[in-house]
């Protein structure tokens, strides 16, 4: 039995409506903030979306605001993450999902590279030793 | 005691003791008051259209002619706290939900925002009217100790429940059940008090129309 | 507690009803009745607020008949009523209320003030908390037959004037009669016009009166002191008569309390509804008018205003007629903002034109502020009224005020212009 | 001890970037600033195991299903992995003896250092006697383990509380653990059962800045009993325009309309199921179309019944008709005496005179 075969669903209160709340604006102007110290100083930052009542229409303004840039990654980590640049380069709009495909947390990160992507010193090591161990083999 | 017991001792217990002395006060008053009698109009009686106890009970409640222009606060003031009291107490969905819960009448409730609202306007044209009271050298004269404790105790369950419903100052548990207490307070405090108005004043006005009716003055 | 105070809770106790308790829960303390009586808003003390005046009708209310004021008397939290406080609260029982009823069209819960003021100043009168004035003319009607110590013999000469200068006559104790013809002792003394106005009135409409002797006083100090019993004394004389007369209507002249005096209180004085009918004069004069009896041979030309006496008016019900009349007569009338049963008191109502202290007579001059500032914004200089006793209040005050108002009895102005 | 955190980790296929993303996760649950996720993720990943001792008391398991038996067996029981699970009844391989000796060593050793988890409520009747383990009575425990114990977590209402074993009429005498353990930080984790990310939560942010999170009043986080069910509720509008189901089958509760009427405690009850969501954030009790029992409030047992709205009476009136007798009858009497007051003095009226007119 699927869920959508409960019948209990929830209709929108106001279709069309899912107003704007006026919180999206103030926060693309604490992005430029954000943008201007990380030429500045290379610091990187971020805002958690998840932690702002911002209604599915704020988010939506905020994205078309934003727009989207080249590149796309996606990294299927205990349920896929996408990390996609806006057309503002060092924007970048990170979304986590769960297995069940639920937004977990989300994220609009200022960095030249998104941290995730990143990969750390010490996998970089191991991933070293893999390498040397191939090498061996030759 | 935590917020939850406390909330619900207000519902339960509190209630329940609340509703009765303001039942037992209620009775008591209101026989202790009617009881007295009245002694017959001997004289013939005079008709005049419009003059009658029950036109007088409705007439009253409009500003005699001038008066509007006289006291404007009063009759401004009073009119939209008295409404926005009637707007809340009535028109507040869970307010309807423990009317229809003890006597079975409900009613559709109005919009959460626009009772929020009415609260709102109703605790300022309260706050006015407090002021009116301490300005007016008439009210400040007649004013005693009960005056300024109604006030009060009609003021409190206002602001305890918009309170409550806007989350300001305590959690929402312990402002709900201070919201409850006051109103039970309220409620026993009613019958003793200038408070009682709320039901006489139909009485009052209806002597006061059917002995003018009788001489044919629709007062 | 003092033998006088005794019989002020005693008789407080008899008066005391439902609709008083009924109105002394309702109050709210909001202190619009100020507004509605003249004696504050000419003089903005707040002590004139109406159900100020009732406060130790309130609490003697309280302490004998409610259960929480025996408790709080007992606790000393509601202090009893002492002389001292009575004799404070006397003038602002006599001096400085009228009994207008304006206060009760006023009050938003209701409250009927003028009710509980005539019946607290029954308590008041039986402890001899009186201005000496009103208890002067209460012993006088009671001694001698009026508030002006007027006899039999003065008023049957003053009869014989009138019978001269119109040629009618005017029977005296003619049994079977239509209309008991009563007067007011200032009409008699003041205003002997109104007699003959009359006179003329009665012939040409061809409806048979009479004057009784033993009962030519209409007006009633016994209620303006707030005495039952001497009220019930004085009604009874009128009663006495009518019904020995035999008459179809007792016709109330031209003064208010008079009025309120035989028509409403008479009958619940004496116990008993009567076997004739009360009609005041003007009611009587627009019937005449309704059956086109009342013809005028020319008007009144110059602008004019109406006072509506309270009694007749407000507290009588006497609404209609007055206006009816008036435009009859008047070519210019001039209806002002507040009238017919919102009109204000001429001050002397009540018994108050009685008191003759210095600061009675000082808040009086006062409490016309009022009048005053009607008869200057209709720019009159003629006010017409139906009431001796308002009449002879705003004569007063005009001469005080150097006014050039004249003051008219609308009877007498009727009369005037009627047709030969 | 094992090495760090992220070793043992890597050994079950977990990567950094998902041990990252976890964080980033969990620092925004608890409304931690972004920046907090990834010194969490740094800090867990290299943090030591501290000791962990799990004492179950008066309790039915729920809690430790809840925790235990998360979902995804992935993330959630990795931050086990953090920790030294030392001793747990339900979960140890030891027994008996072996697994009370396991205790008392693991006591021993991190003696002012362990922290200890109590899921279940403390029965003080009959000198506890109503649950004992190995012969010894639950509160005999609790203050044994308490004084060695750097932190204690109390998961569960019942640990928390008192919750269903201290409902009335209370016959084992149940109270919450912050009644008897005085001297030791407590952290409440309530809920019938918590949370699981909660638990988690807490365990992160103890690992991570070696500080309990931040709490209220009621010692329980912040960050995830700060608000009502009811104002993180997705019903919420429906509430706000006055749209209620009446019935569980009726048009309003399947158009999803709000359950205030049908008794939902969301308004007084702080937790997070409303954004944190169960099983995996699949749903939550108000989503399935049930009013919110008020689980993880004190006494919610006894709050006046699951299905009755929280403005109605928590009891029906009792006194009332009796009281309006009464006053009926108080009145009545008074206005006998009040009639017979008038009469009397009506009776006793004596007619007034000119001579009473004068001042005597």
């Amino acid at each position: 039995m699927s869920l959508d075969a409960i019948p209990i669903h929830v209709v929108n209160p106001t279709p069309g409506e899912s107003a704007l709340t006026g919180n999206a604006p103030p926060l693309l102007r604490e992005l430029a903030e954000q943008v201007r110290r990380l030429l500045e100083t290379g610091e990187p930052s971020a805002i958690d979306l998840s932690a702002l009542p911002l209604t599915p229409a704020d988010l939506d303004w905020l994205r078309d605001r934003l727009g989207s840039g080249e590149i796309a990654v996606t990294l299927q980590a205990n349920g896929e993450s996408t990390l996609n640049e806006t057309a503002c380069p060092g924007v970048w709009w990170v979304t986590h999902h769960n297995e069940q495909g639920a937004v977990t947390s989300q994220f609009i990160e200022v960095a030249f590279v998104p941290e995730l992507v990143k990969a750390h010193p010490q996998d970089v090591a191991i991933g070293l030793e893999q390498l040397e161990l191939s090498l061996s083999g030759l | 005691m935590n917020e939850l017991q406390f909330l619900t001792w207000v519902r339960g217990p509190g209630l329940d003791l609340a509703v009765g002395l303001f039942l037992l006060g209620m009775a008591w008053r209101l026989f202790e008051i009617y009881s007295l009698g009245r002694k017959q109009d001997l004289a013939a009686p005079r008709h005049a259209a419009g003059a009658s106890g029950l036109h007088t009970v409705f007439r009253r409640s409009m500003p005699p002619p001038g008066m509007l222009k006289r006291s404007p606060v009063s009759y401004l003031g009073g009119y939209i706290f008295h409404i926005g009291l009637v707007v809340v107490v009535f028109g507040f969905a869970p307010h309807i939900l423990l009317i229809r819960n003890l006597t079975g009448l409900s009613w559709p409730g109005l919009p959460s925002q626009f009772v929020d609202l009415a609260a709102v306007v109703t605790m300022a044209a309260m706050v006015v009217v407090l002021v009116d009271r301490i300005n007016k050298p008439v009210k400040r004269f007649l004013s005693t100790f009960e005056d300024w404790f109604t006030w009060m105790v009609t003021f409190l369950p206002v602001l305890t429940g918009w309170m409550a419903v806007q989350h300001l100052l305590l959690p929402y548990t312990t402002m709900l059940a201070l919201h409850i207490l006051s109103v039970e307070v309220l409620l026993v405090v009613l019958p003793f008090t200038k408070l009682l108005h709320v039901f006489t004043l139909f009485g009052s006005r209806w002597f006061n129309g059917k002995a003018n009716a009788h001489k044919g003055v629709p007062v | 507690m003092s033998a006088s105070l005794e019989k002020v809770t005693q008789t407080l106790k008899e008066v005391i009803d439902a609709p008083i308790a009924s109105y002394f829960e309702s109050c709210v303390h909001c202190g619009l009745c100020a507004e509605a009586c003249l004696f504050y808003t000419e003089t903005g003390d707040p002590k004139y607020t109406p159900i100020h005046k009732v406060e130790p009708l309130r609490r003697v209310y309280e302490q004998e008949y409610t259960l929480l004021g025996r408790l709080k008397k007992m606790v000393g939290l509601s202090r009893p009523i002492t002389d001292e406080e009575l004799d404070q609260w006397q003038e602002l029982v006599y001096d400085s209320c009228t009994l207008c009823g304006r206060c009760s069209l006023i009050c938003p819960v209701g409250n009927d003030i003028t009710y509980m003021i005539r019946k607290f100043r029954e308590g008041m009168a039986v402890s001899g908390h009186v201005p000496d004035g009103i208890r002067g003319a209460t012993q006088r009607t009671v001694e001698i037959g009026g508030p002006m110590g007027l006899k039999w013999p003065a008023v049957a000469n003053v009869l014989k004037k009138a019978e001269e200068s119109t040629g009618l006559t005017i029977p005296v104790d003619q049994a079977g009669a239509d209309y008991l013809v009563l007067l007011s002792s200032m009409e008699i003394v003041n205003y002997p016009e109104y007699i003959e106005a009359l006179a003329k009135i009665f012939h040409k409409a061809g409806i048979s009166f009479t004057l009784a002797s033993d009962a030519f006083e209409a007006t009633n100090a016994g209620i303006q002191i707030g005495a039952s019993d001497i009220a019930r004394v004085i009604v009874s004389r009128i009663v006495d008569a009518a019904e020995r007369l035999k008459v179809k209507y007792v016709l109330s002249p031209e003064c208010g309390h008079a009025y309120t005096a035989i028509r409403w209180e008479g009958p619940n004085l004496i116990g008993r509804p009567y076997q004739f009918e009360v009609v005041h004069v003007l009611e009587f004069l627009d019937g005449l008018r309704q059956k086109g009896a009342l013809k005028m041979k020319d008007k009144f030309a110059e602008p004019l205003i109406l006072h509506d006496p309270c009694q007749i008016v407000r507290r009588g019900g006497v609404l209609q007629a007055p206006e009816a009349l008036i435009r009859e007569v008047a070519e210019n009338y001039i209806p002002v903002a507040d009238q017919q049963k919102w009109n204000w008191c001429c001050g002397g109502g009540g018994g108050a034109s009685a008191i003759h202290t210095d600061e009675a007579e000082a808040l009086r001059a006062k409490a016309f502020g009022v009048k005053k500032r009607q008869i200057e914004a209709a720019g009159v200089k003629t006010m017409v009224t139906f009431c001796a006793n308002c009449r002879i209040v705003m004569e007063e005050a005009i001469d005080h005020y150097e006014m050039d108002t004249k003051l008219l009895g609308l009877t007498e102005l009727l009369a005037e212009h009627l047709e030969d | 001890m094992p090495g760090p955190l992220i070793e043992s980790l890597a050994r079950q296929g977990i990567t950094r970037r998902t041990f990252l993303k976890y964080c980033a996760t969990l620092a925004s649950m608890m409304a931690l600033p972004p920046s907090a996720g990834r010194a969490m993720a740094e800090a867990m990943a290299a943090a030591r195991r501290p000791s962990v001792i799990w004492l179950p008391f008066q309790e039915c398991t729920g809690c430790t299903e809840s925790i235990t038996r998360s979902h995804s067996p992935t993330i959630e029981g990795m931050i086990f992995d953090m920790i030294s699970l030392d001793y747990q009844e339900t979960l140890m391989a030891a027994a008996g003896h072996q697994a009370e000796a396991a205790r008392l060593d693991a006591m021993q050793d991190n003696a002012g250092k362990y922290l200890l988890i109590v899921d279940g409520s403390v029965p003080l009747g009959l000198d506890g006697a109503y649950s004992c383990i190995g012969g010894r009575s639950n509160v005999e425990m609790l203050k044994e383990a308490a004084q060695g114990a750097a932190a204690i977590v109390a998961v569960g209402t019942c640990a928390a509380f008192g919750g269903i074993p201290k409902a009335n009429p209370n016959p084992t005498g149940a109270v919450p653990v912050s009644d008897i353990v005085k001297d030791r930080p407590i952290v409440n984790i309530p809920g019938c059962p918590p949370i699981p990310v909660v638990m988690t939560g807490v365990l992160a942010h103890y690992l991570t800045f070696g500080s309990l999170p931040e709490l209220d009043d009621k010692g329980r986080p912040k960050a995830f009993f700060g608000e009502t069910i009811h104002d993180r509720c997705y019903r919420r509008p429906f509430y706000d325009r006055g749209k209620f189901a009446k019935t569980f089958d009726d048009e309003g509760a399947r158009n999803g309309w709000c359950l205030f009427e049908l008794g939902c405690k969301g308004p007084v009850t702080h937790n997070a199921c409303a954004t944190a969501k169960w099983n995996g954030g699949t749903s939550w009790p108000v989503e399935s179309g049930h009013g919110c029992l008020g689980c993880s409030e004190p006494d919610f047992w006894d709050a006046g019944g699951f299905y009755k709205a929280l403005s109605v009476p928590a009891d029906p009136l009792r006194i009332a008709g009796v009281a309006a007798a009464a006053g009926a009858a108080v009145g009545v009497g008074l206005s006998f005496a009040n009639r017979a007051k008038k009469g009397a003095a009506k009776k006793a009226h004596q007619p007034v005179t000119l001579a009473d007119l004068e001042k005597s």
